[in-house]
């Protein structure tokens, strides 16, 4: 949908009326069915499970449907120290995942490297460093509600968004 | 000294195939990288690949202060942080000559043990996904809610909780502790009655573990095995009993065993370790005194030149602490002996043979945390 | 044949009690807080961000620049610059306190570290952002209010000992 | 009023007139018939369509709802009221999200396997009787149509697993062939002792031979029981879900797939569940027969009490090992359908 | 068993060159080329059941690589700590996996750490780390793009 004429558009009577109730229906959709790809790295990834757990129980929000392969993932929760070793399977995974895509980094680790920031030779600091943030949650790790509040953020994002402005991470 | 490829293609027969297991994959707990070497279903060969998690702790801790290091443990094993603390704590303490006073020592048990079926709690949780039951992550999560909210007020954090200062705690335990602890105990056992009847005695579950990846006595003694792990072969090794660290020998309780050291043995012997560590946690509320917290401790750690290890027994086996301190505020050196390394080592051992599925099995049984085989 | 029969109706009663088991919880009350709406009751001593609340006697925060956290600190989250007065000699206010919560890992050295009770882990913890430059912070300018429970507990600290 | 009526008790009968009346406009305007023939069958494929759809989309909701109802917590409720629109919302997002072709595919293949998954699912509600005289296709071999078409399933799977080219898809897709084949016989012998008991395979007969509360769930017990088993085996749900053994196999033959050719996995998956559901109602629980509510209603309600002890059985149990499932299917399920058909046989001979 | 007793024993069959207590634990210097015997002879005579783990210490001012062994009796509950100083230009030591399996994994570990060779090993590959980076452990370790902790 890039480089679609504003100018075009305006001129069509009716049309930015559609535009925008379609923007918002696509968006609503997409804000509300957040599928997450299950990849935890440290201890983060046991938030990540409280969340989903009853006391917290993030299918509230519809994100409950366990999407263990990349392909129809919308949102990698980084949970956790991105090390070299673990750098090109984040970057492919993140490829394999298809658009539009969401990150969370979740935790000090995956925001800068958290307790590894400094002396350590094997830790990327931060995963925005290999691939695109969404939110980043601080918390080592960050409480099961803050992982919520930073989905409900998420949601607030992608509700923001125009379809003809995403950006194609490439 | 450089990474190769662990199965050449050309040495597979016909009827080979090589089929790769994760970093990113829902059963191996993190990332752990397994590579098998398949015939249909049946696994003939298998290799490990860690390091996916590699986070060079032992080299920054070269560069810390003692006090520093604690939170580092807790993030070595999230999942028992607290016997992570105790098992580097004891070695400093040891190191410095310190004696921690007896209320702070009841702290610790009653801490550790909750600590420990918070542990199994997850083990439980997570077994339960990986043999493919999507409920009992949701029950066995509620009780441990309940144990994270008491160690919580405790000690400030859910998972990584930095409980532990050199010579006892820093403050009390909070006024609501034994209320909850009284109510937790009461009913947990009915709770683990539940757990039993809805995953572990299932016939679709036995059938699939009883007799499936047996580790025998003396395998895992050669492989370094500890814990609940070594315990199901029948071999009652408890450093609570055989190395009493602490105040252990006072409580009155049992290590459990299995019998033939397949899987479910495994499986039984954590489940029987809950009930045990809840007959600890009522002993220690009990019995515990009134008195000091903290013991007397220099402002600066600057432990004399030497060498230390002290091991205790974690939800997984035995974590020891190797310490080489040369007179300054920072360790030497400092070597982390993490259980689930030894644990993961047997894999190869105990799986050939058996099929894919078992393969997930046996690995949810070894209740492996990679990040502390990685460090 | 005895065994085979006794096979079935021994794993058919298994798997009888599993079903119980989950049947018994539908009639079970479900245990969800529903997050934003509720919130759970937070115990007094869960570490949150870190915060430097003003005093509300003095309306001013406690802190006296004496590097002691930030020497405390395992990975250098916090870093401080004292006031350096007219005459050029440094004074025991800060100038800047910088906190990078991104970094931060919660651990509570620093407050345990500090002796003024100047620094606080407070219960705040909905700190996620989309803005990275955001998570690091100058507390020393932030004006924090400590509110709740937790403010209590820190005013009565160096109240009875400072 | 009364035509409403009519049309929920007694769906035949005004359809039947609607039909006369129409074909006798039509003669008036003097088109071919076979046209209006054809429209008609448009129209009730649509109107399948429409069913087929929305039927997943709710039970998928009802499986998530009760999935959270087992487990102590709330499930969706943010999307519209209770969450009802949670499926929806799935919907939208799946069909705008980027279809993805890796490069290592056997293209043809992988794109026809959703297709033909999706397809036989579809083509078996024409023979479902939602209520008196209320069935798209009343084919004399209705349960033999019903069994064969399923069947087809297979394929799809299989193509799925070859084509993506990836290794878990394979081995989901060989299972999954293994199973669906293996369980297949029990099955049949099971519907065969029902086909005994009535003497026809048109499923309106099977319906009316169990009229007036004959159910044959009460002399068919173990037959009920066997086919509940074996109707979950055949449609991969937990625990027998062993071609997309997620702690196994990642997502078994669905793996590679994403987006709309996702959602089409996905429906099928569900309203495979619909489908056995609604045959075991039909075979075993008299189908639309029932007291005070309309026929179609007491369908729909005996077909959820299926769905219901399915989901309740998926979520309580772990997953079987693929060859603990094949020998559970010849060891058990075999010979237990067998006696069963051998005792029917001699029963219906004796009585 | 106390560590006289122990050390007793070992002096008996073999050469210790070296040896102290060490919080009651005995730790016995021997030479490189004996290391197998003695851990053979440790875990069949005298009921050292369990190899605790298998590490080095890098004393860099003695020029000295040190493999530490440290084992433990089930049976008598006792401690033993077995040492081996390598050069640190060429630290060369043979593997004890044939005695104790689990020393397969730690002497891995050792061997991308410190750059210890272990002579016969059956699988001399790196476990953790990644290609790039080398003997991290050693302290004069240096990585381009390892942020020291500044300085208060």
């Amino acid at each position: 949908m890039n480089g679609v004429d504003e100018e075009l558009i305006k001129k069509i009577p009716g049309l930015p009326i559609v535009m925008t109730t379609a923007e918002w229906a696509i968006n609503a959709g997409r804000s509300n069915s957040i599928w997450t790809l299950t990849f935890g790295l440290r201890c983060c990834a046991m938030e990540m499970m409280a969340t989903g757990a009853p006391k917290y129980d993030w299918a509230r929000f519809g994100l409950e449907v366990p999407s263990a392969s990349p392909r129809r993932a919308d949102m990698m929760i980084v949970a956790g120290t991105v090390t070299k070793k673990m750098e090109p399977v984040i970057i492919r995974l993140y490829e394999q995942m298809a658009e539009p895509k969401y990150v969370i980094a979740m935790g000090a680790c995956a925001i800068s490297g958290g307790p590894f920031i400094y002396d350590s030779y094997s830790v990327i600091k931060g995963a925005d460093k290999i691939i695109p943030v969404d939110i980043y949650i601080p918390g080592c790790p960050p409480r099961p509600e803050a992982l919520l509040d930073g989905i409900i953020k998420l949601q607030k994002k992608i509700m923001k968004q125009k379809f003809r402005t995403v950006k194609e991470h490439k | 000294m450089t990474t190769k490829a662990p199965f050449e293609l050309e040495k597979l027969s016909n009827d080979e195939y090589i089929l790769n297991m994760g970093p990113q994959h829902p059963s191996t707990h993190g990332v752990l990288r397994i590579i098998l070497k398949l015939d249909g279903e049946v696994v003939k060969d298998l290799y490990c690949d860690v390091g996916y998690i590699h986070s060079s702790v032992e080299k920054m801790c070269e560069n810390k202060k003692y006090e520093m290091i604690m939170p580092y443990t807790d993030r070595l094993d999230y999942l028992s942080a607290v016997n992570y603390n105790w098992g580097y704590a004891l070695a400093v303490e040891k190191l410095m000559g310190i004696t921690v006073p007896e209320r702070a020592e009841y702290i610790r048990v009653m801490l550790a043990e909750l600590n420990r079926i918070m542990s199994h709690l997850l083990w439980y949780s997570a077994y339960g996904m990986d043999v493919g039951a999507l409920t009992p992550i949701m029950y066995a999560f509620r009780e441990r809610e309940e144990v994270i909210d008491m160690i919580e007020g405790m000690t400030g954090g859910r998972l990584t909780h930095n409980a532990f200062r050199f010579g006892g705690f820093r403050n009390d335990l909070p006024k609501d502790f034994m209320d909850s602890l009284k109510k937790f105990i009461g009913h947990f056992n009915d709770k683990i009655d539940e757990y039993e009847a809805l995953l572990i005695n299932n016939i679709i579950l036995t059938a699939r573990t009883i007799g499936v990846g047996v580790l025998s006595k003396e395998t895992a003694i050669n492989y370094g095995v500890t814990g609940p792990s070594l315990r199901g072969s029948n071999c009652a090794i408890d450093l609570r009993k055989t190395a009493p660290y602490s105040i252990y020998e006072k409580f009155d309780f049992k290590a459990c065993v299995g019998k033939n050291g397949d899987t479910w043995d495994r499986l039984k012997v954590r489940m029987d370790e809950m009930r045990e560590s809840t007959k600890i946690l009522k002993q220690a509320m009990e019995g515990i005194p009134a008195g000091d917290i903290m013991a007397k401790v220099p402002k600066i750690i600057k432990p004399a030149p030497g060498e230390v290890y002290t091991k205790v027994e974690s939800a997984r086996g035995e974590f020891g602490v190797y310490i080489v301190s040369d007179g300054t505020d920072k360790p030497y050196r400092i070597k982390f002996r993490s259980p689930s390394f030894s644990n993961l080592s047997v894999l190869k051992e105990i799986t050939i043979g058996s099929k894919i599925a078992d393969v997930v099995a046996i690995m949810g049984s070894l209740d492996l945390v990679i990040p502390e085989i990685d460090r | 044949m005895i065994k085979y029969i006794a096979d079935i109706i021994k794993g058919i009663i298994s798997l009888m009690e599993g079903l119980l088991v989950t049947l018994k919880h539908v009639f079970r009350k479900p245990i969800t807080l529903q997050y934003p709406e509720q919130r759970p009751d937070i115990s007094l001593r869960f570490r949150g961000r870190l915060a430097m609340p003003i005093d509300p006697a003095t309306k001013d925060n406690r802190c006296t620049a004496c590097m002691i956290c930030v020497r405390a600190c395992p990975n250098h989250s916090i870093e401080c610059e004292k006031i350096v007065g007219e005459d050029g000699k440094p004074k025991p206010k800060p100038a800047s306190y910088t906190y990078n919560m991104g970094s931060c890992i919660y651990c509570n050295l620093c407050v345990e570290s500090c002796p003024f009770f100047a620094i606080i882990m407070s219960d705040e913890y909905e700190t996620g952002t989309e803005d990275k430059a955001s998570l690091t912070m100058d507390l020393a300018a932030e004006k924090y209010e400590l509110k709740g429970k937790k403010a209590a507990w820190w005013g009565s600290k160096f109240k009875t000992e400072g | 009023m009364e035509l409403i009526k009519e049309l929920l008790y007694n769906s035949g009968k005004p359809l039947g007139e609607l039909y006369t009346w129409a074909h006798g406009i039509w003669a008036g305007w003097g088109a071919p018939p076979f046209l209006l023939d054809l429209i008609f069958q448009i129209v009730i494929g649509v109107a399948v369509a429409a069913v087929v759809v929305l039927n997943a989309l709710w039970i998928i909701y009802y499986d998530r709802k009760l999935s959270a109802l087992m487990q102590i917590r709330k499930g969706p409720n943010r999307v519209g009221p209770l969450g009802l629109l949670q499926t929806i919302a799935d919907t939208v997002k799946l069909m705008i999200k980027e279809d993805i072709n890796p490069k290592a595919v056997d293209i043809f293949s992988f794109w026809i396997a959703p297709l033909i998954i999706f397809i036989p699912t579809f083509a078996v509600f024409l023979v479902l009787p939602f209520g008196k005289g209320l069935i798209p296709a009343d084919l004399n071999i209705g349960i033999l149509y019903v069994v064969a078409i399923t069947g087809l399933t297979v394929i799809g799977i299989l193509a799925a697993g070859w084509g993506s080219n990836n290794k878990y898809s394979l081995i989901g897709g060989l299972r999954s062939a293994a199973q669906i084949v293996s369980y297949e016989i029990p099955m049949m012998l099971v519907i065969l002792s029902i086909v005994l008991m009535t003497g026809s395979m048109k499923m309106s007969d099977i319906v009316a031979a169990q009229s007036h509360y004959k159910w044959f769930v009460i002399p068919q017990i173990i037959g009920f029981i066997v086919f509940l088993i074996v109707g979950n085996a055949e449609i991969n749900r937990a625990p027998f879900d062993l071609p997309e053994a997620e702690s196994e196999l990642v997502a078994g033959f669905n793996t590679e797939y994403s987006a709309m050719k996702f959602a089409f996995f996905y429906l099928a998956e569900y309203t495979n569940l619909f489908l056995t559901s609604a045959i075991a109602a039909t075979l075993f629980l008299g189908g639309w027969e029932g007291p005070l509510l309309p026929p179609i209603v007491w369908f729909f309600i005996k077909t959820y009490f299926v769905v219901t002890i399915l989901m309740w059985i998926r979520w309580t149990f772990p997953r079987i090992r693929v060859d603990h499932l094949m020998e559970f299917s010849w060891k058990y399920m075999l010979p237990i359908a067998l006696l069963n058909l051998v005792i029917t046989a001699i029963v219906i001979k004796l009585v | 068993m106390i560590f006289t007793e122990i050390l007793d024993k070992l002096k008996a069959k073999h050469e210790v060159l070296e040896s102290k207590e060490d919080l009651g634990v005995l730790n016995a210097w021997v030479s490189a080329k004996k290391i197998k015997e003695v851990i053979g002879f440790l875990k069949n005579d005298m009921q050292f059941g369990q190899l605790s783990f298998v590490t080095a210490v890098d004393l860099m001012a003695a020029n000295n690589i040190e493999m530490v062994y440290r084992l433990f009796s089930y049976e008598t509950k006792s401690d033993v700590v077995i040492k081996v100083k390598l050069d640190r230009a060429k630290p060369e030591i043979e593997t004890i996996t044939s005695i104790f399996s689990t020393a397969d994994w730690h002497e891995r570990e050792t061997s991308e750490m410190f750059g210890v060779k272990f002579l016969n090993h059956p699988d001399p590959n790196r476990l953790l780390l990644p290609d790039g980076i080398d003997m991290p452990l050693r302290k004069d370790f240096k990585c381009a793009d390892m942020t020291p902790l500044p300085k208060v």
